[in-house]
């Protein structure tokens, strides 16, 4: 478990939330897939443990704590559950670090505390159909008009939508072409003319809640604009450092779950007369996962300490998605492997966990974009190994 | 050496391509993810391939098939499987699909079991796989015991597709002593008291399989099929041609999603620039490319052993390994080139994808493959030089 | 379609597996890490595949060759691959194997260069290659320009194999525009003033080819071999050919690495048991097994191809992708299961490993073959579906 | 390079070797490797810039540095030229290490001050032509006779033999079979009846000296027995933190080495008009090298921060000697292939890092028995990622 570089204090954070996961997460976790409900309720038993808004300040009623220490929540929540950790998002995730460190004093007053209550949750509308990574061809758009902002436009891809209370949607406020006419506005549920659409059902995270966001002549006050066009490199600091605070430890703890269900699983079933653990070839296939997220995790809790030092990059952002993402197809995908059939079918949480990760590589920036990023640093001088 | 298909054959399969073009692909958005297709569906696409002469085109002449051989099936199923409808192991609308078994029977077998599967009239299915044995005949633990004239069978089997719909079962059953050599293989009816469904499996696949439960069913000797202890015979037999027909799926399916990633990708602009001249994409492209050609000939050439009668015990294996791995490579390749919209359940990518994945377990998982293939080498039965020297 | 090697062909193969065990093998200890035999040695060696009939076997019979096409090529390369004598990129023992430009000249070239080329009298090396241009036609900077009755040429060609030992020099230089329609082919005699060997390249594998300096040298109108400014598609055909040939080169190394691998795995013994009990070492022996068989179908399917004279150019760069990486992971893994005795030069496996390498650069980059199958494909000249489609 | 967290020390350090060996040692590792001439005067250079016997304490004249700065050394060693840093595990590996930890009073107070002066090179006698990792099946035999062993046998892939003036050689001292069997004694050279054989050429690190031993009836002074039969639990322990003493970052810099190759090469080379670093396929192999490398980096100085903390493993020096090791075949597979057919070239030192670090996977145990290690490591409880 790498506890060895960890604090008292983040091991016993580790202790608290995997009991919880353990006792009110797994066994749910199965049929959230199923029913595609998302379990909201889980938020609220975080937040009573003090577990959500974890990055909120005392100030605003948050506990203050590091990026390491959500890294643990997150990774061992995913460890029960990955739909309640993409949920955990929405109180720790892209949004709320938005309105903390862009929002305006009112704003961050008016909502951060009710978030570290777990009582406001959050979503983040930003792909649309032709503008995934490319967010410089974001066509929704909002226009100034008196006192108000009009928006018109759709949002895909909105993780959390069907349980949001609020919603920061990136929009083109200038007809500026490329990233200079984009900014970001928060539209609150139930504001006329903003409905979310229809539950959008992927591969995996089925109980997140994913859902359309559309405008017809929305009207939002125009003190919900939280960044005006042309300062878009202000968000993406924040979406940076928030690819190391939910994504990769999602992966992480859901291959770690993986893992440790395949090494049970390997011990007792028997093929030719002996368990296949005593099988050499199954026994390289536990290494390998072993060694692949040891390195995962060696990555992922340097990246977010390298945060809280106050040295995060985007780089380092980039390599640790990149390197968790993959890191956990493989790791599931060997695990069910190890399961034969039994990895197949619904009543193992396997083939669950394979579908789960399988998405994690394509949202928050594909890791092809991710590579294009990490290419352009080391050539441009800016990152060198 | 002559690569050349035949014309026949390749008449054959433009029949198909346009069956399923015309017929089964305007069902996908609703049946994809379905592990079968409705029963009136089903009849009325059955009259439909008779129409047109396809029904039961892959079985021998004598039994009223169309005698194309297994060449002519995998071409046939390389295009069928360019549609996720109907699902894999669904009972095809083109033949019966029915295994070597039944003609392994007797001259009554055939007439009661044999020849109302290929009229469309019966239904059957496979019971192999047990929960402790997998693939592993030594560890069967289904028993069927002599009882006068009948046998007494107890035990469970998992994994059976369709059972729900089987009119008979093709059972095997432990009846001697450890080994391989000890199991039977006897055909049980449908409502045999003692024989009930069990649990019902919900796989990642659109697969829907059965448990099979045998509590003191007794069954009349004369269903045994062959001999008494000579079933995993038949059984390795069954297991050889379905693996060689993992081939043509596989390959059916990731031709189209590599169809799909290569219009996606002359069709997006990202940054100004289609998807298809960044280098990247272009080298995902190469690379499936090359793994479906080595596939698909991989195959070709398993076929044309089996067509010649030829033992094919080996490349079965080989192509049910390279062929799946393959699969699952260019699907999940064709959804990482569309994004988002990969993932997303519209598409028919994502079931592909889930499918691909289960390939690589069921049927024997890719392990087991591995170990045939060095097992062949390493005792020196599989001469390493093996092309054209049959 | 047929999968039977033609009787004659298997004899041949027969035969040249004959030469190379009792002619050639006695020979690596001593010259498997070398770019060439000694002149004495190849003409003894000569001599005796004259003898036997071998000699420019797959020559056209029109010019005295033994006529036996591209697939009797490759089986007969296949058995002198699996010997590190003589180097990979050294004049052939059996064949001076002299690609197709020579093809391509007039009545008058034919009789001065091919013509004893073929009888063994002549050397000739290919010189296409720059610095700066890589596989890249249209950087070619390497100029000839028209002075009365003369070329004069100058420029210099680097990772020439041989430019040392060869009698003419089969140059590709620049004689117009900047595309692909600007380039010339000249046949340069040695010792034409101006033309110098350059530098002498070690590389890792055991070539050691030259760069070839062209400064002011002086060549008459009358050695261009076709049309002025359509130099670039014989270099093309010789690449194409060139690069088929690199899937029975890289199959017989293979060949010979994974029984070396089984016969190792049979008998050495770690922790009180064969290395052949072990499942993982099983595994590797089977991943090799299945993609050495690939490979070699899909070369005798490009063979086939260019043997009924059909365009194989997208076929040829799939062959040297893919065989090229089975060879680099076969040879690899066989190392890895002799351990220690793997590494050791004292075993062939270490310099096969660097000749493999090597092969995934030389003649053509990997990357470059995934960029020319991706753009067959991408615009749309590649059809998917392809075998028995010609 | 992972700068943060190193200490103050440890960058200076850094600097100081990587000033060295830019200086001395990469112009000549071309010619070391073409030669096949172990270099032992970069271990002169090293040694009166106090950069060896770094783990000798301060009471034996050593500096008393810690694991993870030895690796720091060993990296920018490797950086310039592996064959070097192959040398230095003649004064700071395997057997350095034994005498310090396993040596008699005598022994530590006669050798160490002069190893730590780089006046006395060891080596390490273990494999047999039948006893790799299997070391239980070593043949080579030790016969007490008075206050005598003799010594009779021979050891393989000895390397720094040609140059080494000691040597500790597993033999069998006690006809019970397997392990229990085996105890080491020391060598000096020049011993009657111990000879250095002919030197073996490998793929790879051919200036390192590298050599078979030979004992016809050699006999040793019985206090230079180091460890008697049934107690090679204490050597293997010595061995398994030397793992990462000196494979692993020799490979970490060789691939450094490579990475920055690479980069320089890809922006200079122009291919269809373009810098080939302009090529996306070309920036992702760039961007998978430096994920790679991070991903090692993290999991090498985690490695030897844990020994340092007093918390080193078995498992963990295997995990971390796969992953690198394999990390390293990667990356200079990929370096070269950048390089085109320059790549190949001995003008280049592309393929001699690609052949150095294919060794490396072989040698101080393969990463096969590794993953058995890892294997059963996991399934007898004792680790859990």
């Amino acid at each position: 478990m790498s506890e060895h570089e960890l604090t008292q204090e983040q091991r016993l954070i580790r202790a608290s939330v995997r009991a919880i996961a353990e006792k009110h997460f797994k066994p749910k976790a199965a049929e959230v897939d199923r029913t595609r409900r998302p379990p909201v309720e889980h938020i609220k038993t975080l937040a009573e443990a003090g577990f959500v808004g974890v990055f909120i300040p005392e100030e605003y009623g948050g506990p203050g704590r590091n990026l390491l220490d959500l890294v643990i929540v997150v990774e061992e929540v995913a460890r029960c559950c990955a739909n309640t950790a993409i949920l955990v998002g929405c109180t720790d995730g892209a949004t709320p670090r938005a309105i903390l460190h862009l929002g305006s004093a009112e704003q961050k007053k008016k909502y951060l505390p009710r978030i570290a209550k777990g009582e406001l949750l959050c979503a983040w509308g930003m792909s649309e159909a032709n503008a995934g990574s490319d967010i410089g061809n974001i066509q929704c758009k909002a226009v100034k008009d008196g006192d108000h902002y009009v928006i018109n436009g759709a949002k895909l891809w909105c993780s959390g939508a069907q349980v949001s209370d609020m919603f920061l949607v990136l929009v083109r406020l200038d007809p500026a072409p490329g990233l200079r006419g984009v900014g970001a506005i928060l539209v609150e549920r139930g504001t006329p003319g903003f409905s979310v659409g229809k539950h959008l059902d992927l591969i995996g995270f089925r109980g997140t809640g994913m859902a359309e966001l559309v405008f017809e002549d929305c009207r939002v006050p125009a003190q919900n604009l939280m960044l005006p066009a042309g300062q878009m490199g202000k968000l993406l600091q924040v979406f940076n450092s928030d690819r190391i605070a939910t994504n990769p430890p999602i992966c992480l703890g859901v291959a770690q779950a993986a893992f440790e269900a395949a090494v049970a699983y390997s011990k007792q079933r028997v093929q030719f007369r002996k368990p296949i653990a005593e099988q050499q070839g199954v026994q390289w296939k536990l290494a390998d996962m072993a060694i692949d997220l040891e390195a995962a995790r060696a990555l992922l809790y340097r990246a977010a300490a390298r945060v809280d030092a106050g040295k995060g990059s985007a780089v380092d952002a980039s390599i640790t998605k990149v390197y968790v993402n993959e890191m956990s197809r493989r790791v599931t995908d060997t695990a069910m492997q190890l399961h034969g059939a039994f990895g197949l079918s619904e009543e193992f949480p396997m083939e669950r966990m394979f579908r789960d990760v399988r998405g994690m590589s394509v949202g928050y920036g594909t890791t092809e974009i991710h590579r294009n990023l990490i290419g352009r640093e080391i050539l441009d001088g800016r990152y060198s190994a | 050496m002559d690569f050349l298909i035949p014309e026949e054959l390749k008449q054959l399969r433009e029949s198909a391509r346009r069956f399923v073009t015309e017929e089964l692909l305007p069902l996908e958005p609703e049946y994809a993810d379905n592990h079968d297709i409705p029963d009136d569906i089903r009849a009325r696409l059955q009259a439909r391939t008779k129409e047109l002469g396809f029904w039961a085109f892959d079985l021998p002449e004598e039994y009223g098939g169309g005698g194309v051989g297994v060449l002519g099936m995998c071409l046939v199923f390389e295009e069928l499987a360019q549609c996720n409808v109907p699902a894999f192991r669904a009972p095809s609308v083109f033949t019966p699909f029915l295994g070597p078994v039944l003609f392994r029977g007797n001259a009554e077998q055939k007439e009661k079991y044999l020849q109302p599967v290929i009229r469309g009239d019966k239904r059957t299915c496979f019971a192999l796989t047990e929960a402790s044995g997998g693939s592993d005949p030594t560890r069967m633990a289904t028993r069927a015991v002599p009882d006068g004239d009948e046998w007494v069978i107890n035990g469970s089997k998992i994994f059976i597709t369709h059972a729900d719909k089987a009119d008979f079962v093709q059972l095997f059953a432990r009846t001697g002593g450890k080994g391989r050599e000890g199991i039977t293989c006897f055909l049980v009816d449908k409502g045999t008291p003692g024989m009930r469904l069990g649990q019902n499996f919900e796989l990642m696949s659109p697969d829907r399989p059965w448990e099979l439960v045998f509590d003191n069913a007794r069954v009349p000797a004369a269903q045994i099929v062959g001999e008494v202890g000579r079933g995993w015979d038949l059984a390795r037999e069954f297991l050889g041609m379905g693996r060689l027909m993992h081939g043509p799926k596989a390959i059916g399916r990731a031709q189209r999603a590599l169809k799909l990633a290569i219009d996606w990708a002359n069709q997006r602009n990202t940054f100004g620039a289609p998807l298809a001249s960044r280098q990247a994409i272009q080298w995902m492209i190469a690379d499936s490319e090359v793994e479906l050609h080595a596939a698909r000939l991989m195959t070709y050439h398993a076929a044309w052993k089996a067509d010649r009668g030829l033992p094919y015990h080996m490349e079965a294996a080989m192509v049910k390994l390279r062929c799946d791995e393959m699969m699952m490579k260019v699907v999940d390749r064709a959804i990482q080139i569309h994004g988002g919209m990969g993932l997303s359940r519209e598409l028919p990518l994502e079931v592909m994808f889930r499918d691909a994945r289960s390939r690589l377990i069921t049927e024997g998982s890719q392990e087991m493959q591995r170990m045939i293939i060095a097992s062949e080498l390493l005792s020196g039965r599989g001469a390493i030089d093996r092309i054209g020297n049959p």
